[in-house]
């Protein structure tokens, strides 16, 4: 009966119909194209009905992306769309919410909101798609610029160290932690499958081209001649090699990780790191192949991409008793009034 | 017992002064409590010290609190004071100036005046302070309190500082002698409170009737007052803080309009009471939010608002400035938001806990670009929740942030309070979008015929749509850099908030003729005092009124007529001018300011000297 | 050579415009080059897609240059335009409308026109765009462009792509020719510019000279237009923005002061230009900080000048919003600084790459307390520079932040300036406090005849004291509660800046009679356009003037007595009427706004129309 | 001749002389006042001169700081010291620059200027003082402060997950993180003289007791009975051995600590960690030590004070070209006029 009462199944909805009808505008070839694309067809696997999407964004190149989403989406101010989101994940636990953002303003304007959405472990999905430049405002260095970059801003090159995006939020406590990147599609929507079901905060940090102020940023994880000797996919329970032969592998020599080729025969892939997500002493570590102190070039050890931690941990709404709305309703008049009351009053005649 | 006098007066302001741990709140609120029940009308005012604990004895560790009840109408919790109760030197010090010139009574508890508690004091000769003042026309009163304390307690089991912590019921059994008062619900309520503190309940118990009857047995002290009933409004009622007042009004429009509200907050004096008081409020579907700042508070506010919540943000003074921006966000989604400032003395941190009005010109244009608010403005305790109720009515059925302000005096003042039924509060309208059934496209900005744009929210199958900061294209909703579109959205938005005067009550007289030689317009806490001062002038027969904004943008219709109705108009400010700019603007009509900036309310004597010098 | 007439033009704005990659900006730059060494006056404005690279052949797209060039004095870009140069479909699209009624050019690029682009520019009768507008009245040439061009390179090495972008030069070496100009300065340039690409210079060259050839040979075209030398004041002369104005002038108040120059921004469209430029100036002993955000930014800077530096923040309205707080600390501190906006479209995001004058309420009074802080606005892009140097000697000589509001119209506009001599400036008076010799206390809080305080850096023996955003004892600078002083320091900081007036230029008028009919009272980038206006109805023989505020707070002395000279005053804004507030708070004058709020200049013809009416 | 030139020695400055004249008002018994003498007592063992001391605080009751010394001092704004302390050191390379600041002010609103601050790496000292409450605005919870603490803004006990300040400040790159306590005053001295050595940001955390709001907060580490087994001294080169008797260590079981009871045997000194300022890898784990994931209770590792980690890297000033006014001063006039001029200009006669 109940069967039978049910409306006709609907046909299921592609990765299209996620896509509104306004006209994409960022410059042509630009990364975030990728990035719009995967994410469609991650909401299509994931079934989740256009109406239960809402996508808050800062302002940036990045933060356009509500636009091109036949879903909610707020186009907010910058940096705050983490603050936005908090009020809204806050009232409205039924909802799929996405934070897109950028470089700019999800770590620089907007670093504070995030490190503390990371903290409370909202069920947030937190987009930072990181071009390691200003785009919108056309070419002024970032926090995660690289030193030497020259910019806008730095005419002779960048003196300033880059913000490890991955390193502050395992810092500020958080339960999620990956890396994506533009070019590699399917790994980056299986990034974007894994953020949504995760239960509290995930942080997904994506590399993504700026091919007008700052291309190139990523070529070493992207370029056919680089990226399988700088790059290392991150898949659960499997060691850590990576290389273009697979002749290297990463084992931990005690606390200390260590770069080893694989041909040399002294090590063999039992010997290597197991990579856990679970584990947040190793999270630390692969966080730290970015800038790994006492290495002095970049390229020692490889950028990993995947899922770098992940926890189990209660959300915020779980740990606050949280009132929906139907609690609310069932509020009676007659609590309002003995609410304005109060304990003592009096009665004048 | 002895004979005494006893004196039938209209009104008496009574403050009650000591170190933060004498306890002077407690006596100030059972006192306040038991004049509320002897049916007298009253307003109070706590005066805490700027520092947490500043060490004992020092004028900056004086804590407050002061009481002005009548048989008339009370409108402010006084200027000056007819008692003054001073625990010690310091509290003695810092409360002088204030005391009323003539007639007034000053207690003293003398044990406070040591030499120890002189040099705290820091007076000059520790022998005597009051060497320095002329006490002719006081009626000085010294008691050795703590002394008196322990003598009642001679044969308690409680330790020396359990007994000293006492004296504040001394004082407060011999002031409710000396005003002729009941001592039973004073004795209920400390019954209640040391209910599992059987031995506190005696000593207390014991030093309250022991300072009830050194009044009555006192022969040096004869004259004893009554201040008879008021003739207030039929009706129940309680007391009340401003804040609570302003918490009221918000939890009734949540639920009338059944949003669940949402209060998004970071701390900061003197607006975290909101916040504290709507955290104990979650039964009633209140969900708070500590934020990391205001501006995470402001913004989070709006994404409950987008989500169909009622989305309420608070703060002071250097919190509305950060929050800035994000209002202007708010207005450009056209979403229900409020906005309270509770208003402190500044610039910058200024004085965090002294109160001022100098936050008007930021409420109104305080924005990047043309970005038009309602602001409305609390007149006193008991309006707070109307105002708070009718902020969240305009804000939801205009589709607008709106902001609300108040400021110290009204948030911590209290007065008695006519519990209000719900029922009788008009409607909050909400009309959430649904899906087009025709298939056409859903408008996000197609404004009804008051120039308000649709709520629809997540969730809604059938009304995706994507809105931002950037100017939005007449009815669509989008991003249009289109130059006759933007002129005509500045007007709109300008527009749908000019309209809201057409919702709003008309401008009114509070009292006073109709027209005449002096009309004096005010807005936010001066209502008390102005409403004084116009009492007594016109009592002494002068041709003046008072007429008082609760709204100011956009200002309620009819008040040019009220403006031009009489010869002069006097605009008193706790500020330096601020209302004045806003009528001088729109009615070019040479209004005469009155400013006094000292952190606190307006002085009456003051006031009314002023305008009667511009009444000759 | 073919017979053309020659005809004498007074003054003529041309508007290139193509697809972002077609090289308009630099047709226009080298164009305006040749036209300042041709002893024109000139204005130029750019006009940026508001997306970093949208579509080619897209509107949203297109990029413009527009300039206006003359042999009377030229006081704007223009607002209409003589000659529209349409590089494609979506560029002639956006720009018609613009284009002058009667006797204006439009070239076409026809190349431009296929059936894909006329599809990107979303014509609906592919076939035809101009179907749809009547041309009779518009000289309309049509010009192959990119064909001429690669035919013009038939023998070159060249691939496509770049031979195409040499299309640019085709136009340029033809406008050349249409305006009686010589090409030599404009090979100079390539040649420069191409040093190390000889066969792109060979290739521009070729493209270039082939424009102009074409005008010479193509016997359709008769006629050719000659604008003489203007009568500017001698002098030596560059070409300037807005942007380099305010730079050089804040470089130069850091040199004439010795005060280390500290810029700290975050970047924002259109104030990132201050700092992109500032940069390149380390040299000049300038030190800029790109901080985090706008908070970080204001406080830094104030950081600088509590350490003995000329601090400066620049941002543009959502910016200013942000750092609203903190300028009440800089006013609290009474420190010098020096706040930029660049005015853009708002509320909120708005319009980031449209101009607009809406900021001047949130300049005045967007701060918590009395925060009174002086404002001045740069009336154009020459003026910029004095301005940015005034605000900078008023900062420091009266220790109190100064904003400065320009906008984007001003910034990106370009001018010929006549370049200053740094040594006829006035100079400013820099006096960093040193430890009183008689070994009294230091007094930071102690202000002289014009109500300035010391500036006492730290470093320096026996100045040691500390200061914050909490009220400050008179003199000593200690926190203080006390009521009298609150008061007291509310007058004394509005004093301070109210003095200012008197060190200030009093008021001027710019044009027209001492009185009259009409005065046309301006503040900001509407200056060229009243000036315009204003002369074109003295030439007329109305009894009309120009006052333009340079400072709007405090007012200059004499404006009251200029404002009542005249019947009527009008005030022209790109706002919704906020100058228009502040002059009738202060005169209470019913002045008559005229707004114009699109995210551009206000147009001459409309502003003519309007006064003239109201000279009826 | 030199010598002979120099003028006679002053009398070297004593702790008091750093004092100022203001009556210091923090509530009597408050863990500030303790705080206060160690840093007076720090400057006189470092010899700078008053005059050279900068001290910059935001709001709160800590942050009332500067008027208590009789040095440079502004009490600025809230959360914002940090960032008017860069505009101070960026141009005034002379002097010592401090930043004092609380839980609230340094990690809740001020959050992203204390990120950035470390990121840059600018040579200012900060010292934070965590009493995991907000004391000046009479008792809300902080982000420090602890689950289940009942407070005026969590009555009911919070549920919010506290920021792990070292964690946090780690993950932003700092070069200097250290952890002192009110009650152990020597050991807090020697960490601000340590701070003040250090060449960059110095991140010092200082836990202070707030005896009105949130009094015992840190009782466990400083209680007669709790203290030495719940608190370790990190001393560089020495094993980590806590405990009323010296009876627990701590090593590292490949990447995982593990806290071990020497009494039993299985494990001698020689076994422990031995700590190394310098092991990033090894600061991190320490950081965890906080909220050590896997272990349910917070007393299973003890709570590490002194310099968790220490890095020599440039500081910004360094990285920057660093122009001082003497560079400045020496630009002659002619200079300004050729920028007016520009590359091209020409004469109107
Ligand atoms: C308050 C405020 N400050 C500055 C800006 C200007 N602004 C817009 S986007 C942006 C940075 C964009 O960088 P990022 O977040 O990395 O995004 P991207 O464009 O690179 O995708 C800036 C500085 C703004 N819009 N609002
Ligand atoms: C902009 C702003 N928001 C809020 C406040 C109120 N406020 C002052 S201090 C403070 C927090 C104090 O906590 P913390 O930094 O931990 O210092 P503590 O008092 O505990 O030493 C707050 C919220 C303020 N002064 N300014
Ligand atoms: S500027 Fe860069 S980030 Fe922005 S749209 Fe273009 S390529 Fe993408
Ligand atoms: S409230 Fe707490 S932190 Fe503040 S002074 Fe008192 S004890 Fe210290
Ligand atoms: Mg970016
Ligand atoms: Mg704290």
């Amino acid at each position: 009966m109940a069967e039978a009462n049910q409306p006709l199944e609907k046909a299921p909805l592609r990765s299209k119909d996620y896509a509104s009808s306004q006209m994409v505008r960022w410059c042509p070839g630009c990364g975030d194209y990728a990035i719009l694309s995967q994410f469609q067809s991650a909401l299509a696997i994931l079934e989740i009905p256009k109406e239960k999407v809402a996508i808050i964004s800062g302002i940036g190149c990045s933060s356009r992306f509500p636009y091109y989403m036949n879903t909610y989406g707020v186009h907010s101010i910058h940096g705050r769309a983490t603050a936005f989101a908090t009020g809204l994940r806050l009232t409205r636990p039924d909802l799929s919410i996405w934070v897109v953002t950028g470089d700019g303003d999800g770590l620089a304007i907007g670093g504070n909101h995030m490190l503390h959405l990371l903290r409370r472990n909202l069920d947030i999905n937190v987009l930072l798609f990181n071009n390691q430049i200003y785009g919108l405002t056309k070419g002024q260095y970032s926090p995660t610029s690289q030193p030497g970059l020259k910019t806008k801003t730095s005419p002779s090159g960048l003196s300033d160290y880059p913000l490890n995006p991955l390193a502050f939020a395992l810092g500020a406590g958080a339960s999620f932690v990956a890396r994506g990147i533009d070019r590699d599609s399917k790994h980056l929507r299986n990034l974007i499958i894994a953020s949504h079901q995760h239960k509290g905060t995930a942080f997904l940090e994506i590399y993504q081209n700026c091919n007008i102020f700052n291309d190139g940023a990523f070529s070493l994880f992207t370029g056919k001649e680089t990226k399988l000797d700088h790059t290392i996919l991150l898949e659960s329970g499997q060691p850590l090699i990576f290389g273009s032969e697979k002749q290297y592998g990463i084992l931990l020599d005690g606390h200390l990780p260590k770069r080893v080729d694989l041909n040399n025969r002294q090590y063999s892939i039992d010997d290597l790191w197991i990579h856990d997500e679970k584990d947040i002493y190793k999270a630390q570590i692969l966080a730290r192949f970015f800038d790994a102190p006492g290495e002095m070039t970049d390229t020692s050890f490889p950028r990993p991409f995947g899922i770098i931690y992940q926890e189990a941990k209660p959300c915020y709404q779980d740990l606050q008793e949280f009132h929906s709305k139907e609690t609310m309703e069932s509020q009676s008049e007659k609590d309002i009034q003995e609410l304005l009351k109060g304990k003592s009053s009096w009665i004048v005649e | 017992m002895s004979e005494t006098e006893t004196i039938i007066k209209e009104e008496v302001t009574i403050k009650f002064a000591g170190d933060s741990g004498d306890g002077m709140q407690l006596t100030g609120k059972l006192f306040t409590e038991n004049t509320a029940l002897a049916g007298n009308d009253l307003a109070t005012f706590p005066d805490f010290p700027s520092e947490i604990r500043a060490p004992t004895g020092t004028v900056w560790g004086v804590s407050g609190f002061q009481v002005h009840f009548g048989s008339r109408k009370i409108n402010t919790p006084g200027d000056q004071y007819d008692v003054l109760v001073a625990m010690n030197a310091a509290a003695f010090k810092s409360n002088l100036s204030m005391v009323k010139r003539i007639g007034a009574t000053i207690i003293i508890n003398t044990d406070g005046f040591d030499s120890r508690n002189l040099r705290l004091a820091e007076y000059e000769n520790a022998d005597s302070p009051f060497a320095h003042i002329p006490l002719e026309g006081y009626e000085l009163l010294k008691i050795p309190v703590t002394k008196l304390t322990k003598e009642a307690l001679a044969d308690s089991t409680l330790g020396r500082k359990d007994q000293e912590r006492c004296k504040n019921m001394f004082v407060l059994g011999y002031l409710l002698w000396k005003y002729n008062r009941r001592l039973d619900n004073s004795i209920l309520f400390l019954e209640e409170k040391f209910k599992h503190k059987p031995d506190l309940l005696v000593a207390n118990r014991k030093v309250l009737k022991a300072g009830f009857y050194f009044g009555e047995t006192n022969e040096s002290f004869t004259s004893r007052y009554q201040v008879d009933e008021a003739d207030l409004p039929q009706g129940r009622y309680r007391g009340i803080t401003g804040t609570e007042s302003l918490v009221f009004g918000l939890v009734t429009a949540s639920h009338k309009s059944k949003l669940p509200l949402y209060y998004a907050s970071y701390p900061i004096t003197p607006a975290s009471d909101i916040l504290h008081n709507l955290v104990a409020l979650e039964d009633y579907g209140v969900k708070t939010f500590q934020a990391e700042d205001e501006i995470a508070a402001i913004c989070s506010a709006i994404g409950a608002a987008y989500g169909g919540s009622l989305g309420i943000t608070g703060t002071s003074g250097p919190g509305l400035a950060l929050k800035t921006e994000a209002m202007g966000l708010a207005a450009m989604l056209e979403l229900p938001l409020v906005i309270l400032n509770i208003q402190r003395g500044g610039p910058s941190t200024g004085l965090p806990t002294k109160t001022e009005q100098a936050d008007l010109l930021m409420a109104l244009y305080g924005r990047n670009g043309e970005c038009p608010i309602p602001v409305l403005a609390v007149p006193n305790p008991s309006e707070a929740f109307y105002i708070a109720y009718e902020a969240c009515k305009i804000a939801v059925e205009h589709m607008t942030p709106v902001i609300v302000l108040s400021d110290g005096y009204i948030n911590n003042g209290a007065v008695p309070w006519k519990i209000p039924n719900p029922d009788e509060l008009p409607p909050i309208q909400v009309k959430f979008a649904v899906a087009p059934e025709n298939g056409i496209d859903y408008l996000p900005y197609k404004r009804d015929v008051n120039g308000v744009r649709p709520w629809a929210i997540p969730g809604t199958p059938g009304l995706m749509h994507q809105i931002g900061g950037l100017e939005k294209e007449d009815g669509t909703g989008s991003v249009s850099y289109d130059p006759d579109n933007h002129q005509l959205m500045v007007k709109a938005r300008q527009a749908k908030v000019d309209t809201i005067a057409d919702f709003v009550p008309d401008q009114k007289i509070e009292s006073g003729p109709e027209s005449g030689d002096v009309l004096v317009l005010g807005w936010g806490s001066t209502h008390g005092v102005i409403e004084s001062a116009v009492q007594q002038l016109l009592s002494e027969g002068h041709k003046i009124a008072h007429a008082h904004l609760r709204h100011i943008a956009p200002l309620p219709n009819k008040l040019g007529t009220i403006l031009n109705a009489y010869k002069k108009v006097i605009i008193p400010e706790v500020n330096n001018g601020q209302l004045v700019k806003i009528i001088k603007d729109k009615f070019l009509l040479p209004v005469i300011p009155f400013s006094q900036i000292k952190g606190m309310p307006i002085f009456k004597d003051e006031l009314v000297s002023f305008i009667t010098k511009h009444l000759s």
